[in-house]
């Protein structure tokens, strides 16, 4: 294992203080707990944006801390969730009296972390109304199981929801807005390559030469299957036929179609699937009228990507074009 | 003479179960890695060594405030999904033990079930979903057949490794594994795991 | 070799149908010559901005194709610089009559190719002022080779010059800025790992698994020399000596700091790599007025970085902090 | 009967440098990989490729203005470095030709030398810098001093072949090779290689 890293169990940490340099105009940063704050918060009457999850799959979610978009976010350790103190705090550092949205991802150490933490915080007057992200549509899902896990849409969840909450909209309103986007939308990824975290030091999964793992989370964990690698035509078959499937996306709806690069891809490659995706989707009669094409949700440096489609309606698409300004994403602003 | 656990043995417990964390830190991240993301070895090393050294600078005076201040430094420290329930574990057997000098067999049963419940409840996790509760439920079955401490703590010990070994053929329906189906299958679970090394250390720190 | 790619000879063009279909609406996308123009170009009586080289380095240049940025791309096949009559169609697309400024990266091919675009340009009537980056401190410079690589301060010098004639200066003007920029900057590379080009499908360079390549170039090409593999506080050392020493950085400059991912290195590495560039920014007295953080000049899926200091003035902060709209690059807009 | 190259002649030795680039595209490759980016023998076939299908829709008359079609052709679609030097080198080339049906060894060598020039001209490399000059130098040296073209042509394309050989020592001082410095020894220079074939083609081509 070679990574840029001074100590396996010193990355978070350093990593927080070259964001401290890099962005302590617009970010608070804490080292204890870990923990990122916009500059200006906690903003009056503004409800507030708490996400949080394991380190490792920059820019989610410290990059997505500022205007417009999360007013905090808690990292954890790599790939291992945080602790509900963490978010206690990011949660009282955030609340301006209007209530507090966490936004989870659905695996069972973010649920029972950020529960505790929601807990805690009613318990200190808080109120917190929790959105849970379950878009990937590798996993199974029943009762009977810890369900789909939150991918893809997390990030757009956290900017549309965000640009609500900016808007003045209610805590009610700003939680029903995420969970709409989470409902809308449906992922699934795909890795080339495993990826290997400092503490371990060995790669997550073995592939052959000429293997693909399909439906693969954002964790190093293994996916639902392997095959043959194919051409970019088929991965993106392999990945948008289940999406479209699932919710389903029907000839005329309005998409915003987000091609994700696992890390270690590079962005030509993204391109080149985004073409198949844009192609598949034509197919379909979908209408693209919103894209995201680049490294947003990571998995270390596993090579490989994810696809992420969101039925827009006005309010979303909205939402989604409103100004933002953190670290990882820009623009009106 | 009926043993009884007190203070110093559930000290002796927490630092014996931190250096089986430390010392199978590799074992349960290899575990980890083939169905999960790898990381149950840190987490485990990583919370225990804390509390230990919180209990080094401050320990609580009866075997229920310290297993209640374990709990807060699990939950604060480990993060993912065990340190919620190895939390919700601690802070329920400790709750249940609390201003007791001594404690006998009745009264550690009793706090292992409510504690065990309290897993349960928290993770919704039920026997044969392959998680630390197919180690955690035989133990505690176990304990409460038993005549004293050492036979039931013995007994759970060998009931957890058993529910551990157990784990291997399932298919996951709680936790990260669940994600892999079928492919969870012919893999030990590192949650069970880890608390049979917790039954082993109860059992060896009342014997030493 | 296993890449998100239809066919290795298709890589460029169906890139390109990508960028085509995620941002038809701002930049005009042709397959026959490779080409991105801004959407609106030629802006009238601004003068035109005209980068390129070969593909593999994504976002540069086509991401930065917009307003405040380039007028257009010329992409070239992985690797190879683009040729004569694709910059020739590039430059007449983007002249507005003041003529055109064509950033030359300092390699053979890119050089030859412009030089011949110039000069046929030139016999249509153009104005064509060039400006060569050559920041690569790794590379001798002499007049008896082919003389420094031009690297990270490329990027640098596409925003600032890119802002100045936005703003309305003249050709020499926005040329003698885009040099002064590369006068004022120096760049230094590492690999952890090579990259593999689709068309030789085969590793550039052979590395141990406790090894590093230091002074690595932008194409896969070996670096100067390899050692052990140490923290991300060597590197940084390893990287930040030359470049202080080169131009010479002194005590009191204020600087902007860019930590460049090579492609396939996580943005939190990058984040570690950042800490220690601060703190040995900080040790030497410089300071640290504007940052860049992530992957914008690549190596396909190489791993490793590339740290590039620029020596600002209040004319480079003012350029660097206009307002930039870009795929790839955008604030204030 | 003295021998001449006419347009046919030209046409074969252009058939037969597009086979050579083809089937040395991996080695060329290899070759770039070592000491530079790679992509050389890529570079080469494509350009040649698409220059033998642009001569199959329309060849020019003469030897000159199909050479300095082939110079366009690869200038426009091969890029890098040896775009434009193999496309200087065929444009300067055909240029010494133009208009004429069939070329004695005096305006061949002529012609070459004017190419040569021209190539040193636009890269400013020199004689043991590593790169293609160091082929094309003593080839054309050789035909000068040849008697005939086919004893020229076949010595011309000895001598390539020592010069390609000799660039193996060399530290390079032009191109992307020169990069490495000290480290670039050792390795044949890749485009040293195809003008090489560049020159096998040519004899081949006139013995046919
Ligand atoms: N719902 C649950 N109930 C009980 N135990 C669980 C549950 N989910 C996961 N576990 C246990 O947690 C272990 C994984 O812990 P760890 O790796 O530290 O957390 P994470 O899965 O968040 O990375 C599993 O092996 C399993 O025993
Ligand atoms: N200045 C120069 N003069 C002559 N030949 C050169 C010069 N620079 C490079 N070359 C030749 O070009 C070859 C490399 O060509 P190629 O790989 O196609 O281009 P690039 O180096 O741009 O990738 C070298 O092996 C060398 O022979
Ligand atoms: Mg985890
Ligand atoms: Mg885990
Ligand atoms: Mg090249
Ligand atoms: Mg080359």
């Amino acid at each position: 294992m070679k990574k840029l890293i001074n100590a396996p169990d010193q990355v978070v940490a350093d990593a927080l203080r070259g964001i401290q340099a890099a962005h302590g105009d617009r970010l608070r940063v804490s080292l204890d707990p870990y923990l990122l704050v916009r500059a200006d918060a906690p903003v009056r009457g503004k409800v507030g944006l708490v996400s949080g999850g394991g380190s490792g799959h920059e820019p989610m979610h410290g990059g997505y801390v500022g205007r417009g978009m999360l007013d905090a976010a808690c990292p954890g350790e790599v790939f291992t969730s945080p602790t509900p103190d963490q978010m206690l705090a990011a949660t009282k550092a955030v609340d301006g009296g209007a209530g507090v949205v966490h936004i989870v991802k659905n695996y069972t150490g973010d649920v029972l972390n950020f529960e505790m933490a929601a807990d805690l915080a009613g318990g200190e007057g808080i109120e917190v109304a929790t959105v849970l992200t379950n878009d990937d549509v590798a996993v199974e899902d029943s009762l009977y199981t810890a369900g789909r896990r939150g991918v893809g849409v997390t990030v757009l969840v956290e900017k549309i929801a965000g640009a609500a909450a900016e808007a003045g909209r209610s805590l009610q309103e700003v939680a029903e807005i995420g969970r709409r986007v989470n409902a809308q939308g449906r992922s699934m990824g795909m890795a080339l390559t495993p990826c290997v975290t400092p503490a371990s030091g060995r790669p997550s999964f073995e592939l052959a030469e000429d293997e693909v793992e399909i439906g693969i989370g954002i964790h190093g964990e293994p996916g639902r299957f392997r095959e043959q690698a194919g051409p970019a035509s088929q991965v993106a078959e392999r990945l948008m036929t289940p999406i479209l499937e699932d919710l389903p996306f029907r000839s005329g709806d309005r998409v915003l179609a987000f091609v994700n690069g696992m890390g270690g891809t590079p962005l030509l490659e993204l391109y080149v699937v985004y073409a198949e995706v844009a192609r598949i989707a034509a197919a379909h009669g979908l209408r693209i009228e919103r894209n995201l094409i680049g490294n947003y949700i990571t998995s270390l440096e596993m090579q490989g990507c994810s696809i992420t489609l969101l039925k827009l309606d006005d309010e979303l698409e909205r939402y989604w074009d409103a100004p933002v300004d953190t670290p990882a994403l820009r623009w009106g602003a | 003479m009926s043993v009884a656990i007190d203070q110093a043995g559930v000290r002796r417990w927490m630092d014996l179960f931190a250096q089986a964390m430390s010392e199978h830190r590799q074992e349960l991240v290899a575990l980890d890695t083939a169905i999960g993301d790898g990381d149950h070895g840190t987490n485990m090393d990583r919370g225990m060594r804390k509390a230990i050294e919180k209990l080094h600078a401050d320990a609580p005076p009866d075997p229920g405030a310290l297993l209640k201040a374990v709990a807060m430094t699990l939950i604060s420290t480990v993060g993912g999904a065990a340190g919620p329930l190895y939390g919700t574990l601690f802070l329920h057997l400790g709750a249940g033990l609390t201003d007791r000098d001594a404690i006998d067999l009745a009264a550690y049963s009793a706090a292992w079930r409510r504690a065990v419940d309290a897993v349960q409840a928290r993770g919704s996790a039920r026997a044969g979903d392959k998680t630390m509760v197919d180690a955690l439920l035989p133990a505690v079955d176990a304990l409460e057949r038993s005549e004293s401490l050492e036979a039931g703590l013995a007994a759970a010990a060998e009931a957890a490794r058993e529910g551990m070994l157990a784990t291997i053929p399932l298919v996951a329906r709680r936790g990260r594994a669940s994600y892999l189906g079928e492919r969870s299958a012919g893999h030990q679970d590192p949650g069970a795991t880890s608390t049979y090394y917790l039954f082993e250390s109860a059992a060896e720190a009342l014997a030493s």
